[in-house]
Order: C-alpha cells, then structure tokens, then sequence
C-alpha cells in the first residue's frame, strides 16, 4: 500500500493538484491498490503533506483540500461500514477521464441500490474453493495399493480357474471308459488320430487360419485324443499349436517362417503341453483310485 | 452417523465443487434424507470450529476457504482480470448462452474481451445452429473460480434486464 | 496463533499439494519458526477431530482425505492408467534410466505400454549412446502425476521392490 501511493503521489502534477487528490484516491480503492475497508487515514495525510512540502507548492488551499481528502476518505470509509456502494459516492467527485472504463453501457450511474439486489460489478463474486492441483494426485501409497489390490484380484481369478479347470477335468475323465483310458496311451490309437487330423487339417486350414481345439472334436474325437494326436503332429509336421496366455484357448496354425520368438513360443506351448499331458496322467492315475467310476 | 458426515466431508474436499442433495447422496449410495440430516451437523461442526474453511449451503454445497482469507486464495489462484473484461464475463454469466453479436452490441471491445476470456478457459465458444453467430457460455473453469451472487432473479427481472433492454436494439 | 494456523489451513487447502515450512511461511509471509509451531498444532487439531480429512506430514504437510475414505477418492477421481500400464510405468520409474530392450524383458507388452506412456507424455525414450536401443525415464510430468513421496532409493530397497519382484515374474 505504502509503495503505491507513493507511486502515485510522484505522478502528481503539481500545476493540477487542485483536482487530482480525491481523484487519485478513489481510482486507487477501485483498481484494488487500496484496500477500502482498511485505510490508515493518518499516514495518507501525512505522506501528502510531505509531498506538498517538498513540491514547494505551499498553497493554503491545497493544504486545505488535504484534510477534506482525508475527511471525505472517512466518509467513505464510514458509508462503505453502513453498506452504501462505493459507487454511490462517486458522482459527487469529479470524474476524471476514465479511460480504462470502455463502457457502453453505464451500470452505476442507473444503479438504485436496494437491500436486496446487487450491482452489476458484484454479480460474480470470487469463490474460495478453488483449489490447485485438482487432478489427482498419486501418491507412491496409491500407487502400491493399486498393485496390491489388483494382485489379490488376479489371484482370486486364477484361483477359481484352477478351481473350475479342475472340477471339468474330473468330470470329463468321469466319462472315460476304462477301455478309453487303456486305449488313451496305445500306440494305434494315437496313430488313428493322427491319420484322421492329418486328412481334415489341410483342408481346414485352407479355408481359415486356424482352428481351435474343442472344434477338432467334431470330427469325432475326444478332446484327449485330439490333443495328443497333435503333438504327434506339429512334432512331424508342419502345424503348431498356439496359445495367447496359458489357460486359454489353444490353436491350431499353419507354420509359417519361422522366427526366433515363433521358436520361443513354440517351445513354451510344447512345455505347457507336456505339463499339462504328465498332469492328466498324474490325475488319471490318481482317478484309478479314486474319483473315476471304473465299469466293470 | 459421524461416519456418513465423514463421507460426505470427504465427497465434498474431493470433488471441489457445487453438490446437491442428491449428488452426494448418489455418490455415497445413500438416503436423501440421511445424507442431508448429516449435512446439516457437518455444517454445524464446520462453523463452531474456529479454522479457514467452512460449507457454503447457499445453492447447493461446497466446502471453501472463509471469505476473510480469500487474499491466499487471490495469491495463489489469480484471476486477472481486468474491470472491463470483467463486466463482459458478467454479462456472458447472466446471460448465457449468449450470441456473440449481440455481446458486441452490449460491450464495446467485446471482441478483444471474448479472446482474452477464452485464453482463459473462462469461457467457451461454439457456433450457432445456422452458423451464422457464435454462442458464448462459460465453462467449468468459471464455475470453480466465480459464482454468481446475491437475488439474481430480482436483479435479472429489474435493474439489469432493463439496462440490457435500453442499451439493445434487437436481439 | 489462531489466525496463523487459519491461514496455514487455508493455504493447505488452496494449494493442495505437498508444501515444506518455508513454502507456507514464504507464501504467509511469516517466521517459518512460527509458522512450524502453529502447523503442528493444526495437525493436532485435525487428528483429535473426527472428520474425513488429515494433515500428511510425511516429507512435506498436506491436507488429504484419510486412508480409510480412498474408496470416495478412487470413484470421483480415478487413476486413468490401466493396471498393466501402471505396473509398467512403475518399473521405469523405479529403474529409470531403463533400457526399451530390459524393460520388454521385464513386461509383456512393453511397447504398447511405453506408446501409451508416450502418449500420455509421462515418459520419455531417447536412443542410448550406440543407437542400438533406447533409454526411456520419467517426465517432470509423471512427477506431477504421480507425487513419489519420500526417498526413491530407500523405497527401491524395500516393499515396492519386493512387490515389483513377484508382480513382473507372474506376467
């Protein structure tokens, strides 16, 4: 505050203070330079004093007009504390050419004040709910939750699919006749599927790209069957089978180029299968002796 | 109880903005009634309680800094605008949407004013139906940095509405 | 002292963010010795209160809804990544400068998610000195984004490098 006004008070032509002192004051309380509700009257007259003196231009009426400046601030002051509109006052000071004002239209001076309505120039009022920074901010802790949380998930999902995977194979070994099983690991047997792939892939695969497994079934063969005749397959042959994520659906292609990561996937599908084969044979021989109805 | 009002203090910290009723009453999957009984004592807590915040209940609530440190919230949160463009946002506000030829016709320098706001963020500009205006309205942005005050119906009924009429030729 | 640790509510409330004594006391204009006192009184205030929100005063003070609300948080404000993406990002911002070459290694799907981070303009992927792979690390964005608290170095050597380690094997 202090820095403006002397700011101000510098500007001062000293040839035109007659009209400039009230002028300068209420320019300054409506740019905000100023705060209305809290003006130190005291050190304002005294800094124009100051100035008057040192500007040499000791004319009583100057001096005088000082103290009415400072007693119309009062009033001003006390008419802001009663509630009557700054803007109220100011017709009765003379209005400088208020340049930064392009106004067409002249709010205040149609301006009634009443109790209840407001002038156009507090309409918008500030909020003070703003807040910086209103996007989210992430801390680390989030962060760690958020893995956390979706870890228990992806472990309570692969968790009922084992479940689930298991309760199907139980089931589908149920319907395994003894002769199936014992045929399961016979040679012809395997070679019967093999020969019955080997005349229906070809022509499939001309027709599409691939073809998924439980679709083999019908050409008549179990899905076991199916399964096992197809690693005979892609083992002599130019077919691989191809899965997206472990536990999903599998494929069966045609080779093509092959490429290192083909080779890597491959390899992996190869492994997958061979696991999943030594877990059927672990759980059918478990079925022996348990779960599996044997008929006589 | 004091738990739901805990819910809601933090609906109201998170959000930022204006609710109703039945906002947070959606967000929280909970009773209207409930909602705004405990409300009321979360109000009540907020203003027996000497800090800077407090929930304004004047159309819809919000939870804000008092009004006599708004000079932080000016510190930290500028908006500088100057007197006039000022007036423009305020038209736009109380009359929005708004054709930016009849802006023209109510504010002088309308033009350089609606950019300036623009730039801002304050305000957004479409064009019309036919294409042949634009039509201005304000944007969320204003609504987090201004609200409009006071009995706006009696000052749109009377003193602006007249003001606005006698100053336009057509609409 | 009530009117300080107002206006520090105020400003914590205004800034939303991490702040440090010197930042409040620069911005109030105060001793940060006083002001320190009255933030921890304010902090007291808070935490004998029983409301939804706290004053973190881990590395920095900050106004924040409690833990215990983060569900509220996560609803109106979710996190836009998507949890493999998220995954990813943390790995480069825990091994930044990573090599594209080890973090495909790391992460199935690395270039989808790095195109994405890209994108997002959360990283950056420059060509290491042979040009045969790129170096990617973080933004002053992601820094933005994601506020790391506290020391990276120490947390690399405990939880989250142990839950990276399980996390990245498993997919």
């Amino acid at each position: 505050m202090t820095e403006a006004f002397d700011l101000e008070f510098n500007n001062i032509n000293p040839e035109h203070k007659e009209v400039d002192g009230i002028e300068i004051l209420v320019q300054m309380a409506k740019q905000g330079k100023i705060d209305p509700w809290n003006i130190d009257i005291i050190d304002v007259t005294d800094k124009y004093l100051t100035h008057l003196f040192q500007s040499k231009a000791q004319n009583l009426r100057l001096t005088g007009r000082t103290l009415l400046f400072a007693s119309i601030l009062l009033k001003l002051k006390s008419n802001i504390l009663e509630g009557v509109e700054l803007s109220d006052f100011e017709p009765q000071v003379e209005e400088p050419d208020l340049e930064f004002d392009d106004d067409t239209l002249d709010y205040d001076s149609e301006y009634i004040p009443t109790n209840n309505v407001v002038s156009i120039d507090e309409v918008l009022q500030r909020r003070t709910s703003v807040r910086l920074n209103r996007n989210r901010v992430v801390t680390l802790r989030d962060l760690i939750r958020q893995l956390e949380f979706y870890e228990m998930l992806d472990k309570k999902q692969s968790l009922r699919n084992a479940h689930e995977r298991a309760k199907r194979r139980v089931k589908n070994y149920s319907n395994l006749s003894p002769e199936d099983i014992i045929n399961l690991a016979h040679d012809e047997y395997i070679e019967k599927g093999v020969q019955r792939l080997r005349a229906n892939l070809e022509e499939i695969l001309n027709r599409q790209d691939k073809i998924e497994l439980n679709e083999l079934t019908l050409l008549g063969m179990d899905k076991i069957s199916a399964y096992i005749s197809l690693l005979f397959l892609t083992a002599e042959s130019n077919y691989d089978l191809v899965q997206d994520e472990f536990y999903s659906d599998l494929y069966v292609i045609k080779r093509e180029e092959v490429s290192d990561t083909d080779k890597i996937i491959a390899a992996n599908v190869l492994q997958d299968s061979v696991d999943t084969v030594v877990n059927m044979v672990d759980n059918l021989a478990e079925g022996q002796n348990g779960t599996v109805e044997i008929k006589d | 109880m004091e738990q739901l009002k805990s819910r809601i203090e933090a609906v109201l910290f998170t959000t930022a903005k204006v609710l109703h009723i039945k906002d947070i009453a959606e967000i929280l999957e909970e009773e209207p009634d409930k909602v705004e009984e405990a409300l009321l004592e979360l109000i009540m807590d907020y203003s027996s309680r000497d800090g800077a915040l407090e929930i304004d209940d004047e159309d819809g609530y919000i939870l804000q800094v008092k009004e006599e440190h708004m000079d932080i919230v000016e510190k930290l949160c500028p908006v500088e605008l100057k007197p006039p463009v000022l007036k423009t946002l305020t038209v736009i506000a109380l009359k929005e949407p708004i054709r930016q030829s009849y802006l023209k016709e109510l504010r002088s320098n309308a033009y350089e004013h609606v950019q300036e706001l623009l730039d801002k963020g304050l305000i957004s500009r479409t064009k019309d139906k036919n294409g042949r205006s634009f039509n201005i309205r304000t944007t969320p942005k204003f609504a987090e940095y201004f609200k409009l005050k006071g009995d706006l119906r009696s000052l749109m009924k009377s003193d602006i509405n007249k003001l606005l009429a006698t100053s336009t030729t057509e609409d």
